[in-house]
């Protein structure tokens, strides 16, 4: 299998001819959340490889059901395009099959494990979310004056139950009795949750009533109800994915304490770097975590410059294994 | 009876016409309704126009109301030419219409529905109470009893068409357009609204008067203008003319009259009613504790003020209304608990009283409507599939035996004037020969040459043995064709009349409830 | 409420528009009771179960938060359905609301979006007034063609402005608006002292319910809550008590007879569409200005439980502000606390029992066992689960308009010539 | 002379209808700084190679399947003046419960897939069962409580999915319920084309695509053809005439829902049996609103809808390639959009200038009218009326 992979990485690894194609979740380009993240990945390691980022990259969004996901797959690889980079795990069921028809073409999938496909040009591009919410959880118990925090999820799915389990459980290693409020908008099947700022303003406005004084999001759009609320009630907000203190408007950056980074375009310049060079390990996964700072935490802000000693601490525990963090709550 | 086609110079008197229409041609979409139609109406006087269904009397008048523009010709009020653009214009001109159908909004009261679009407002609000009076004041002076604050669904038909009359008066019409305002009504309603009309004359209004009822039209019109598909056929002085020549002027054919043969009456019952009792949403049961029996070869006729219960009577046989009490037994079975398909099957048949909301599917062609409420026999169905094949051509026999005027089986069924409408109804319900037929209103707006033959075809269907329960307002109608005459009031029946010995003016005394009791008995 | 037109003003009685319009006759006096019953149940309710969250005043601020944008769309569904022109494109027109009052926003502030939103709303009625009026088209059809077409059109224009990525804004969404609308809080009773909050943290039986209830509803309201709050009672006095309401009316009555009394047919369902798309192009900026963003797909089906509520309602302002608040009541309980809708099947268990009651005394059997069988099961429901999966709490809500519904009596009467397309001479 | 006419007429209302459509679309595409043209060649162009050409259309075709059985629900339904706009919550249960019971039992092939079939269709049923019951019993608007059952069936769903039926393992990043075995698979057709001497296309057609063409023969032969059929659109012209003839209205509501429901839980079919072989978070939701827009498009007729559901197929086809042109996806839905608005739109203004046209013949050859010489009777000029065009609407 070394050698497959090798050969795929070599024919698409020569100077200047690097054309990447680019399937985006629903939403697409222009969503600030990771598929911005991923595109802004892809076009820095282009425009590294000395590509033309208009020229050299196609990206293209599914229809509003996503029923011709497999289609966008296709049609990339049909065209020529390597590697070809599914963003979002709404792909992991078909990438396997698709990348299989096409073994000359390499595709990575975001945000699922590939490891159990057995498909060698594929490679998954995932993180340890869990880790990173784990600080957010130390940072909200370690600033928490009410001894109460809050979570609010997008729509109920194992991918952002990672989030909720590692929030709770750096929240608890600081503050064992911690109250923790949790809410998910949306429920399994219905990605309403990721859209909906209204629903996380009233999720969040009722944890802030109820005593909570700080709440992190994974909710994706739902996120500026969330900043919102803070923002209506005077408390501390966790923003997600990117650093949203730099996005946000002046009133909602005196509110965001910290940002859960996951550097999903980090991973992605890294894919594309590893296959422009020819060395591509395929049929794995790459993982992204603290220690590669795939995932980490932002100071914008200031906020938690304080305690940064004890987030440094709990950070260098999870790195050495001295801390498991579980991925389901 | 004057001669057609005198030419236009102004009335002996000097003044010059209220209405003159020249030449009005109104073409519709594969049909010239109106043709060079010439119409002269003196100011102070009820003109009628008569003319058989669908010979544009209508038509002719919503160009008048400026509801359409004609194609070709001029109108003329007081001598000017005018341009009606829209009913608003008409309004302004002076000219007010109370329609074939009424034009009310039944979820509205009263009040609101006469000062729809000419409202007296106070400070940007609606003021009901200037509305109220002036109201009052329009009803007190003509005698039209009127609630302004009372919801039109509430009303009868007679309260209704004085609402209409009303709405014209409220925006101080000075011509009077009536179209067919005395179909629905009863002899004393009708001398009711004549008198109101005689009011409105004495007040110096011009009324154009619509109807069918040529007897009826000879006693208030001063001059009569005849229309016979589309043109105007001439002019006729009530006066000197007989019914009978007005009719020949307008079908060219004599008067019919609903006399009926010897009596055909059999001694098996065919229809039982005993104690029926039929709720209504408010207050007392719309029908209450009725009997009834119909024989074979008989025809019972109902008389009665509209919403007496006639319609929920018939609509509880039919099986279309729940009952709180009583049992209906038809052709010796207990059918008071079947469905109305059952009903039908068993061999009861109905004519509706209202054809559009009950009787026809009209954006469906003929030969669907002949099918339907005989989804479940022969001709039109075979087993669980329509006949297509048999069902067109039982329509067309059936268009040609009850002269059904229309192109083919495909027609839609709205294209069929109403009389033509009504006689495939009757085509349709005699065909599955039912034991019992029930036939509310058969007549109504239909014109005399169709009238004449559906009594026909009623006398015949009786003759050979069908019972016949007959509901009518057309009090001619009820005592010419029915050998018992029940008189239906407030949900009771409470009289039997013989009908061999009766006047119309008689039985109107009933159906008002001035007389009182039951007088003989058929 | 529907009283307003059908009774007459008692001659003698001299009550002002507002009253009527919450007090009419008989009803209002049984509304009355309505309510305070459910007050009492309510406060029952959270005594037993223990779920302070249920009458809490943020609770129902949030059931304000949340009925508002349903509100307004319900109001916009009126205008049209008053004037006879059914109207499912509300949704589209609330998307294309959201992104107008995104788009004006970011650039003017908040007074923009509002303007904004509703010219964006009033575009898209515009459209289905020229569809539906003046081309005859089935209003479903169109109100169909406007949803799909509301969608693409958002997505494109952001695509065509927002591409750059210009100051957050982005595909799916716009940069934050430039300026925060104002909110209001009653002085002394919810702000400053707020003897309303002091009242409500006592937990007395049935009146810190009650403050609880007061303070939600007059504390921290948005301007646009305001407003919306206002446009029921003044949408009442324009429907029901101007000449032009009666003519809008008269066109969803019997457009017929308004023609022929020279009401103008086709202008009259012109302006009311046009207001319709406006007022749903009003809730989406009360679902901007929450987020105080735009942001795509945000309507999440808001425009439909608008219709929802307009038909729950009986075509009338004040129903259809219940029906939104009822929506909004159990959609923020749902948000705040799953326990909170674990304690409203012990609600739903009492009003079955009520309602099982009322069919014995009614000799209706079936209906009793059935009612009683049900809310044996609310009761044994609530009774075990501690808490309810996150998939069944989503729906809460909905469940509870749709029980509300079936149980309430069914006397619904939509306007006569709704839906029906009026074409001059033709009817 | 007059079926020329006529024919000419029918073609007028989509040809002007896809003119409009064009150039509205045309204009957007011109503001975003591209080429119109461009566009077109897109959305006509199914590929260089003869399987790519078939590739196409068997994305087409698979598409067009489950929109067209969605047209269909809503037609059934429209048929009978209800407007189910449920089908979303019903397809939605119909496939969740019957991808948990066919991957929980093992039988014959045929049998299994049968199986399915009718636990979808049952369901689908079931569902639209309660609005209809809800309506006939309590009065309840099947508009609103379609929309509430659309939001209760999408969370009963999720809790199905993440309770009773999850089968995919803790931490998998997509739940989905056990995959059906072999034997509840339906098969593809791709032999279909062979047989017809086309290259084999890349992807497999939906088996489905003749499950669909005989669902969609049956209801048309069942509305067209057969009393159940009459009884429902006479409901549907007219409730009260239709009650008056004798059929139970209530009942009627009841059936009709039933029907609609049932085909409505075949949407998720075609999906289910021949590509994922479960039910996941990423089933495909949202065909229930668009089955309203094909079942409207296409006049509520099965033909229609077929070929609404083609049109629409073809337009989502085009989805991908416009993006490899630099035109975005959006203007997909636009296009969409409009050719719903402008075929209706299109629709009325050809009827119009039908009968205005007829009008004017009247005018010119039929004054007077054939006069059958009866004595009794009108003759009025009715005798002339041409037929309306609503006939044809209608069948
Ligand atoms: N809107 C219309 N479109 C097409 N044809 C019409 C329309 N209105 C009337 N017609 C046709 O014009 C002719 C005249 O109709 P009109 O209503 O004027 O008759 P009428 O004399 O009033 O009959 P009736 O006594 O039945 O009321 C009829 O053949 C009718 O079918
Ligand atoms: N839209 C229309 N298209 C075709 N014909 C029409 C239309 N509207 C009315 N008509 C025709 O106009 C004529 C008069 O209409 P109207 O409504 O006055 O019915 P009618 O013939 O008087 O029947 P009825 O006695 O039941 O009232 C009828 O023949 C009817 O078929
Ligand atoms: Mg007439
Ligand atoms: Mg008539």
């Amino acid at each position: 299998s070394d050698d497959e992979s090798s050969s795929g990485g070599t024919s698409g690894g020569g100077e200047g001819d690097l054309k990447v194609g680019v399937a985006y979740d629903t939403g697409g380009r222009g969503d600030k959340s990771f598929n911005d993240s991923a595109i802004a990945g892809v076009e820095a390691a282009v425009k590294e490889a000395g590509g033309d980022v208009t020229e050299d990259i196609q990206e293209l969004s599914p229809n509003a059901d996503g029923s011709d996901r497999a289609e966008l797959l296709t049609q990339l690889a049909e065209n020529g395009f390597n590697p070809v980079i599914a963003v979002g795990f709404a792909y992991g069921d078909i990438i396997g099959d698709i990348a299989a028809e096409y073994p000359d073409t390499q595709f990575a999938i975001v945000d699922t494990s590939v490891s159990e496909m057995g498909v060698d040009n594929l490679t998954g591009l995932v993180f340890a979310e869990e880790e990173g919410s784990f600080l957010a959880g130390v940072a909200a118990a370690s600033k928490s004056a009410t001894n109460h925090v809050g979570f609010v999820g997008g729509q109920e799915s194992p991918l952002i139950a990672k989030f909720q389990a590692g929030f709770e459980a750096g929240a608890q290693a600081v503050k064992p009795d911690i109250t923790i409020d949790v809410k998910y908008l949306s429920p399994a099947g219905d990605p309403s949750g990721f859209g909906d700022p209204e629903g996380g303003k009233v999720a969040a406005q009722g944890m802030y009533q109820a005593g909570a004084d700080i709440v992190f999001h994974a909710a994706g759009g739902s996120g500026e109800g969330v900043f919102e609320a803070a923002v209506e009630a005077g408390q501390r907000a966790i923003g997600v994915d990117s650093d949203q203190y730099l996005s946000a408007s002046a009133e909602q950056q005196a509110v965001i304490m910290t940002s859960m980074l996951k550097r999903v375009d980090n991973a992605v310049q890294g894919y594309i770097e590893d296959f422009a060079a020819g060395d591509l390990e395929g049929g794995s996964d790459i993982l992204n975590n603290l220690e590669t700072g795939g995932i980490a935490l932002s100071t914008s802000g200031g906020f938690i410059d304080d305690i940064q000693g004890v987030i440094e601490d709990y950070r260098q525990q999870i790195i050495d294994g001295d801390i498991e963090v579980p991925t389901t709550p | 009876m004057a001669a057609a086609g005198a030419t236009g110079s102004p009335p002996a008197d000097g003044a010059p016409y209220a209405v003159e229409l020249r030449g009005i041609t109104k073409r519709f979409p594969g049909v010239v309704a109106n043709r060079d139609i010439q119409l002269r109406v003196r100011r102070g006087e009820v003109h009628a126009i008569v003319g058989e269904n669908g010979a544009g009397k209508s038509t002719l008048m919503k160009t008048l109301y400026g509801m359409h523009r004609p194609d070709e010709g001029t109108i003329l009020l007081d001598g000017r030419e005018t341009t009606l653009r829209s009913p608003a214009d008409a309004i302004a001109a002076g000219i007010g219409m109370v329609h074939q159908h009424f034009m009310l909004a039944d979820n509205f009261t009263v009040l609101e529905n006469i000062v729809l679009g000419s409202e007296p407002t106070k400070g940007g609000r609606l003021d009901r109470a200037e509305a109220a009076r002036r109201i009052r004041e329009i009803s007190d002076h003509y005698s039209l009893a009127l609630e302004p604050d009372v919801l039109v669904e509430d009303l009868g038909v007679g309260d209704r068409q004085r609402v209409e009359i009303a709405k014209v008066l409220y925006r101080g019409a000075t011509t009077l357009i009536l179209d067919e305002p005395t179909a629905v009504l009863v002899p004393q309603e009708v001398d009711e609204l004549f008198s109101n009309l005689g009011e409105l004359k004495r007040e110096g209004l011009t009324v154009i008067f619509i109807s069918h009822k040529l007897d009826e039209v000879r006693k208030v019109a001063d001059s009569i203008t005849v229309i016979r598909r589309g043109t105007t056929v001439g002019t006729a002085d009530p006066r000197t003319t007989t019914a009978r020549q007005l009719a020949e002027l307008m079908v060219g054919s004599e008067l019919p009259s609903p006399e009926t043969r010897t009596s055909t009456v059999r001694e098996t019952a065919v229809l039982q009613v005993t104690g029926l009792t039929v709720p209504s949403v408010v207050g007392r049961p719309a029908v209450d504790d009725v009997a009834l029996t119909v024989r074979e070869g008989e025809v019972v006729g109902i008389a009665g003020v509209e919403g007496n219960g006639q319609a929920e009577l018939v609509e509880a046989i039919m099986g279309l209304r729940a009952l709180t009490a009583g049992t209906i037994t038809f052709a010796g079975q207990d059918i008071t608990r079947w469905s109305t398909r059952a009903r039908r099957e068993a061999g009861l048949g109905f004519i509706p009283e209202d054809r559009h909301r009950q009787g026809m599917l009209l954006d469906a062609p003929l030969w669907e409507n002949r099918i339907l409420g005989h989804q479940t026999r022969p001709p039109a169905v075979k087993g669980f599939f329509i006949d297509r094949r048999s069902a067109r051509a039982d329509t067309e026999r059936i268009m040609r035996e009850y002269d059904v005027r229309a192109p083919g089986p495909d027609t839609l069924a709205v294209a069929l004037s109403g009389g033509n409408q009504q006689k495939l109804i009757i085509g349709r319900e005699m065909s599955a020969a039912p034991k019992l037929l029930i036939a509310a209103h058969p007549t109504r707006g239909v014109d005399v040459g169709a009238q004449s033959a559906i009594w026909e075809l009623l006398k015949d269907a009786r003759a050979e043995g069908m019972g016949i329960l007959l509901i009518s307002a057309d009090l001619d109608e009820l005592i010419g064709l029915s050998d018992t005459l029940h008189v239906m009031l407030r949900g009771r029946l409470v009289a039997t009349l013989d009908p061999t010995s009766l006047t119309p003016e008689e039985l109107g005394g009933h159906m008002t409830g001035a007389h009182d009791g039951s007088v003989g008995a058929a | 409420m529907s009283t307003a037109t059908s009774a007459p003003t008692a001659p003698g009685g001299s009550r002002g528009a507002l009253t009527e319009l919450f007090l009419g006759g008989g009803r209002s006096r049984r509304i009355a009771w309505l309510f305070i019953g459910l007050m009492l149940l309510l406060s029952a309710v959270r005594i037993i179960s223990g779920e302070q969250a249920l009458t809490s005043s943020s609770t129902f601020a949030a059931a304000l938060l949340l009925a508002v944008p349903i509100g307004l769309a319900a109001l916009g569904g009126l205008f049209a359905e008053r004037a006879g022109v059914v109207n499912i494109g509300l949704e589209g027109m609330m998307v294309l609301g959201t992104w107008g009052a995104g788009f004006a926003g970011y650039q003017w502030g908040w007074v923009a979006a509002i303007i904004g939103g509703a010219v964006f709303g009033a575009i898209g009625g515009l459209l289905h007034a020229v569809a539906t009026v003046t081309f005859g088209v089935d209003h479903v059809v169109s109100g169909v063609a406007i949803n799909i077409l509301a969608e693409g059109v958002v997505r494109f224009l952001s695509e065509l402005l927002y591409a750059g990525g210009a100051e957050g804004g982005g595909v799916t969404q716009s940069p934050a608006l430039a300026s925060r609308p104002p909110s209001f809080s009653l002085p002394v009773l919810s702000s400053g002292p707020d003897l309303l909050g002091d009242v409500e943290r006592a937990q007395w039986f049935l009146v810190s319910d009650i403050a609880g209830l007061l303070r939600g509803l007059t504390s921290g309201v948005g301007v646009l809550t305001l407003l919306a709050v206002l446009l029921v009672p003044a949408s009442y006095l324009l429907l029901w008590r101007t000449a032009f309401g009666l003519r809008l009316r008269s066109c969803g009555e019997n457009p017929a007879a308004a023609d022929t009394l020279g009401v103008p047919v086709y202008r009259m369902k012109y302006v009311a569409v046009v207001i319709s798309g406006a007022l749903a192009g009003l809730g989406g900026v009360a679902l901007v200005f929450v987020a105080n963003i735009y942001r795509e797909g945000q309507t999440g089906g808001r425009g439909f439980i608008g219709l929802a509520a307009l038909i729950f309602g009986n075509w009338r302002p004040g129903g259809l502000a219940a029906g939104a608040g009822l929506f909004g009541f159990a959609d923020g309980l749902q948000l705040r606390s799953r326990g909170a809708v674990v304690a409203l099947l012990l609600l739903i268990a009492i009003l079955l029992l009520a309602v099982a009651f009322y069919q014995v005394g009614k000799r209706r059997l079936v209906q009793a066992v059935l009612a009683v069988v049900f809310a044996a099961g609310s009761l044994v429901a609530f009774l075990t689960i501690e808490e309810l999966p996150e998939g069944i709490v989503s729906f809460t809500p909905h469940l509870i308009t749709l029980l509300v519904l079936s149980l309430a009596a069914q006397r619904l009467r939509m306007p006569k010539a709704d839906g029906l397309v009026y074409r001059r001479g033709e009817h | 002379m007059n079926a020329l006419r006529r024919i000419g007429a029918s073609l007028f209302a989509p040809a002007l209808a896809v003119v409009v459509a064009i150039v509205l679309t045309a204009i957007v595409i011109l503001v975003i700084g591209q080429d119109p043209a461009v566009a077109l060649r897109v959305l006509l162009d199914f590929g260089d190679t003869p399987a790519q050409q078939t590739q196409s259309i068997v994305v087409i075709l698979n598409r067009a399947v489950p929109l067209f059985l969605a047209g269909l629900a809503v037609a059934v339904a429209f048929r009978m003046g209800l407007f189910n706009i449920g089908v979303e919550g019903q397809y939605r249960m119909a496939t969740v419960i019957a991808a948990g019971v066919g991957a929980a039992v093992v039988l014959p092939a045929p049998l299994h897939v049968l199986l399915i079939v009718v636990v979808a269709m049952t369901v689908g049923a079931l569902w639209a069962g309660i609005v209809a019951v809800l309506k006939v019993t309590r009065g309840v608007s099947e508009v609103i409580s379609s929309i509430m059952l659309n939001f209760i069936a999408l969370g009963t769903a999720s809790f199905l999915l993440t309770g009773p039926l999850r089968g995919s393992e803790e931490g998998a990043a997509i739940i989905t319920t056990t995959d059906i075995p072999e034997s509840g698979r339906f098969p593809a057709i791709n032999g279909l084309f062979g047989v017809l001497g086309l290259e084999q296309p890349r992807g497999q057609l939906f088996g489905f695509l003749l499950v669909a063409v005989v669902v969609g023969v049956v209801v048309s032969v069942l509305l067209k053809r057969t009393r159940f059929g009459f009884d429902l659109r006479a409901t549907g012209l007219s409730p009260s005439a239709a009650t008056a003839s004798g059929i139970d209205a209530r009942a009627m509501v009841i059936k009709t829902m039933l029907i609609s429901g049932a085909v409505a839980g075949l949407i998720g079919l075609p999906d289910l049996l021949g590509r994922t072989y479960h039910f996941g978070t990423e089933f495909t939701a949202g065909l229930g609103f668009l089955g309203i827009a094909v079942a409207l498009l296409g006049r509520n007729s099965p033909v229609g809808i077929a070929f609404a559901a083609l049109l629409f197929a073809f337009l989502d086809r085009a989805a991908v390639p416009l993006q490899f042109a630099d035109i975005p996806a959006s203007v997909v839905t636009i296009i969409q959009g409009t050719i719903v608005l402008s075929v209706v739109v299109a629709n009325e203004v050809a009827r119009q200038i039908t009968r205005r046209r007829a009008g004017r013949a009247g005018g010119q050859g039929g004054d007077g009218g054939p006069d059958a010489g009866t004595s009794a009777g009108p003759a009025g000029p009715a005798g002339t009326r041409i037929t309306d065009d609503r006939q044809e609407a209608g069948a």
